[in-house]
């Protein structure tokens, strides 16, 4: 690590994680990992590899069995609530649980104990960097797959985290949706985790990757080496993306 | 899934445009007040109060009668009997049956205000959105644990309503036809229900874990959603006025 | 099995609502008393909203079919929240339905609700001993299921012969309530094997479903 | 169409169909779809373009506004049971209701009136062709996604349809997950019609492609040529496919 980067502090860093669900098993077994402010972190991996669970750990849903995760030097405490860390859920309609995309996008500024005026400037802020604007007063339940999708984004933006997590954002997209969300992630300023099976997004997306598999780290560096590397993808169940493989079929 | 109550809340009347917390409390006074009667010379009185009510609300009458078809059978089974059933003087006899005259009286107010109050009670729902009537009970001090489950049940129940929509599909494309009584067959719709029951269960727990992560139970919500002008406690005024000049009328009368 | 506006006298409608009231507070403090209320609210609620949709279910009784009214097994699974689910369920249902009533709102939930609560205490009694097994939890589910719609009926004529119209017979009235409360017995049974089989499907397939009782 | 295909029957015959949702507006608007035996036919088109309702239609489950479906020389008739159709949901859940994965395959032979060997047999060979033999004894409900499609899949093959529909079997699957769906799809020798926006798939396994879109089949031939045809994608919302890019990063 350079001198330079010592200076800034880093936006999430993790020590020795482990945790175990109440079950037994073991789910991620000393993961470390530091995160620097502007990074936008791929995280790869197959199912079952531990990545939503690392993902509520971070937010302080689960507890850590061991280690400790430091989010802009503070301590992440369980069951404390860090508007600094937004996650975005795998199933937006686990996250869109307000009957109407204002009181869904308002309950964060709310709980954070924000004016009216103010929870209503942040609404309608994180609605129009999503480009949603148009559904503020649409019930969440009649909203198209690409729509919820956009409108959860909002609702975790209007927290204005300096550390956003994406689970899987892109499932169930179809490919103007997905490629929406790329435009937006793309454009997006803060320092981002995102979890992905769909490794073209990650690609086009992220300037680092993690790989992790059964609860541990295996790769972590710059996301056309580590997914251009056949033996190491293909060892931890991905595969390279097809825009890094050579053409059998000439244009 | 709200099955169109809120099919009309754009029509912008009067009883639109009331303010919900208010109109909540006003058309609950009447609704009670209707019940209250039970002199057969109020019913003009108020068959003519529902009938402004209605006319004021711009509603179709289409909406009133496919409402009023859920409820039939119960009252039809009522004008059906309680003449024959219920009361000592006899007015008239159908080969063994003797027609007694409390119980026309009965059914002419069972009736009566049967349908006033369903009336009003489609006024009440039918001009505001289902959400925001939810939010009116809130702001007027509704426990916050009846509020906010009833909110979530509410924004989930056309979720739930799609798995027992598409479960029963694939049922069904798989020959499932489950129209005799059978222990196999009723096995298999208490699978249904239970994997209904099964998967709410499971979204719930995920949507407890997104709840927290965005600060439930951190501060209580700001309230003020609604703001009252004058002419909503005028009218208010009014019709708690028209609720006790019904009590009074059944009082005095 | 709800009782619509228009029917029972003002101050029936009236006790119905004032009865309400201490039963809702009673839950409310079972439930604070709970490890962690606040993350069954959603689990309540969610499941308010399954247990409604569940009701749609077509039962076949040949020659037509009929949908359950499930209090006991709705009692089984949620507890000290069943008696709010039942006034939300019900309040649901008078709204985008017209079924049962606004006036009776009050009366209804009792006569759905008290018989929950009962089934909820039935149904604890299964693990009394030991941790029950399939067949136990069966049979309690059964028992907690036909109680609570059998309770349910017999409120439910009882309010409806006593404060319609303008008195029976008492002969009228003792053979009415006799034969509804005899036609009531098959749809006991039927309550009562649903809620036996779901309960078993949960005990099998998610086991903490059924923690609370 | 050449006189040698006019002899075999198709598997499905679609003519002007038509359909309109209760509330009124047009959803599929006069479709023709041909389908032989043997022809693997990929669906693809933007969100609510109306593949979905099309599937249904094609079971039985919706009745046309207008025209005729023909599956193996009889009509569909609307809430007919046909076992020589099979449809594989977009969401395993809605399939998956018994309390464990035998019972689950099960269920449709035992609907169909076969005896208790017969159905046995018929479990056993569908989970063991898609590989997941050892769940047999597991309750559906305790499955991984990737397990989760394939026993729904299982549920469909066991009644030996003549004609497989899948709605988005790619969906929610991780890289491994959708590798064996793929190699399942590839090895299946029966003829289906699959809806897919993940379009690698769809160029793996599929030898004709039909794109739909606003409820209009706007085109339909050899994937490649459908698929690497820019201006036609792109006038319908799809992207070409990274595997028919021509590429600027060399390897
Ligand atoms: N509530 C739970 N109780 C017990 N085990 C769990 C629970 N949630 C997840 N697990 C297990 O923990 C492991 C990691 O799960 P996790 O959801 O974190 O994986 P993931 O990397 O996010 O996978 P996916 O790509 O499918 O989202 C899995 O083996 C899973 O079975
Ligand atoms: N039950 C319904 N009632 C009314 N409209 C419906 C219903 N189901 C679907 N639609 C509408 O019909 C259109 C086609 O929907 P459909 O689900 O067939 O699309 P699809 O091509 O399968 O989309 P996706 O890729 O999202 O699965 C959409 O505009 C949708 O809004
Ligand atoms: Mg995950
Ligand atoms: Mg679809």
């Amino acid at each position: 690590m350079s001198s330079e980067e010592l200076v800034v502090e880093p936006v999430l860093k993790i020590s020795g994680l482990c945790f175990s669900y109440p079950d037994g098993n073991q789910v991620l077994g000393d993961v470390n990992l530091e995160v620097m402010p502007g990074e936008q972190v791929g995280l790869i991996g197959p199912n079952g590899a531990g990545k939503t669970t690392l993902f509520l750990e971070i937010c302080g849903v689960l507890k850590p069995s061991d280690g400790d995760i430091v989010v802009l030097g503070k301590p992440v405490l369980n069951g404390d609530f860090r508007p600094d860390v937004g996650l975005v859920f795998q199933n937006p309609d686990d996250q869109l649980f307000c009957p109407s995309v204002r009181d869904d996008v308002a309950f964060g500024p709310q709980n954070m104990g924000l004016s009216n005026d103010e929870v209503e400037a942040r609404v309608t802020e994180a609605l129009s960097a999503v480009g949603a604007s148009k559904l503020v007063d649409r019930p969440s339940h009649h909203l198209s797959e690409g729509e919820k999708r956009m409108v959860s984004i909002a609702g975790v933006l209007a927290m204005r985290p300096r550390l956003v997590i994406y689970d899987e954002p892109g499932a169930n997209l179809d490919i103007r949706s997905r490629r929406r969300l790329i435009r937006l992630l793309q454009a997006s300023a803060e320092t981002f985790l995102v979890a992905s099976h769909d490794l073209e997004l990650v690609l086009e997306v992220c300037n680092r990757v993690v790989l992790i598999d059964r609860g541990r780290i295996v790769a972590d560096g710059n996301p056309r080496e580590i997914m251009g590397n056949d033996r190491l993808m293909e060892a931890h169940g991905q595969e390279k993306p097809h825009s890094l493989i050579p053409h059998q079929i000439p244009h | 899934m709200n099955f169109g109550i809120d099919e009309y809340i754009h029509l912008g009347s009067p009883f639109h445009r009331w303010d919900p917390r208010f109109k909540l409390i006003g058309l609950m006074a009447l609704i009670f007040a209707f019940s209250f009667v039970q002199d057969l010379r109020m019913l003009p009185a108020m068959v003519l109060v529902t009938a402004l009510v209605y006319g004021i609300s711009r509603l179709p009458v289409s909406f009133m009668l496919t409402r009023l078809r859920y409820q039939s059978f119960f009252l039809l089974a009522v004008v059906v009997l309680l003449p024959f059933l219920s009361g000592q003087t006899v007015v008239a006899s159908i080969g063994p049956l003797d027609l007694r005259q409390e119980g026309l009286v009965a059914v002419l107010l069972i009736a009566t205000r049967f349908l006033c109050i369903l009336t009003v009670g489609l006024v009440m729902f039918g001009t505001a959105s289902f959400l925001t009537t939810l939010k009116a009970m809130r702001a007027l001090g509704l426990p916050a644990i009846l509020t906010d489950m009833a909110l979530l049940a509410f924004r989930y129940l056309d979720e739930i309503g799609g798995y027992l929509h598409r479960m029963e599909t694939a049922m069904r494309l798989r020959g499932f036809r489950g129209r005799r009584l059978s222990p196999h067959g009723l096995g298999v719709l208490a699978w249904l229900g239970g994997s209904i029951l099964v998967r709410s269960y499971e979204r719930s727990e995920w949507v407890y874990k997104a709840m927290i992560t965005r600060g439930y139970g951190h501060a209580k919500p700001a309230r003020g959603e609604f703001q009252a002008c004058t002419a909503d406690v005028v009218a208010l005024g009014l019709t708690l006025l028209i609720v006790a000049g019904f009590v009074a009328g059944e009082v005095l009368i | 099995m709800h009782i619509p506006d228009g029917i029972l006298p003002a101050a029936v409608c009236g006790a119905g609502y004032a009865a309400t009231v201490p039963i809702i507070w009673y839950s409310v403090r079972k439930i604070n008393q709970e490890a962690n209320p606040r993350e069954s609210i959603p689990k309540a609620a969610i499941l308010t909203a399954a247990f409604f949709v569940v009701s749609w279910i077509h039962i076949p009784v040949p020659p037509t079919s009929v949908h359950l009214v499930l209090n006991g097994l709705l009692g089984a699974v949620l507890g000290y929240y069943a008696f709010p689910a039942i006034l939300i369920g019900l309040f649901f249902q008078a709204v985008m339905f017209q079924h049962g009533g606004l006036t009776t709102l009050g009366v209804n939930a009792i006569v759905m609700g008290v018989p929950a609560l009962l089934a909820y205490h039935i149904f604890r009694l299964r693990n009394i001993r030991r941790e029950a097994g399939r067949i136990t939890t069966g049979i309690f589910g059964f028992l907690a299921g036909s109680c609570a719609i059998g309770l349910s009926a017999g409120l439910f004529l009882v309010i409806l012969v006593s404060f319609i119209g303008a008195g029976f017979d008492v002969e009228v009235e003792r053979a009415a309530i006799y034969t509804l409360a005899v036609a009531h017995v098959p749809l006991m049974f039927i309550e009562g094997t649903f809620t036996a089989l779901v309960t078993v499907f949960l005990h099998r397939v998610r086991p903490r479903m059924l923690d609370y009782a």
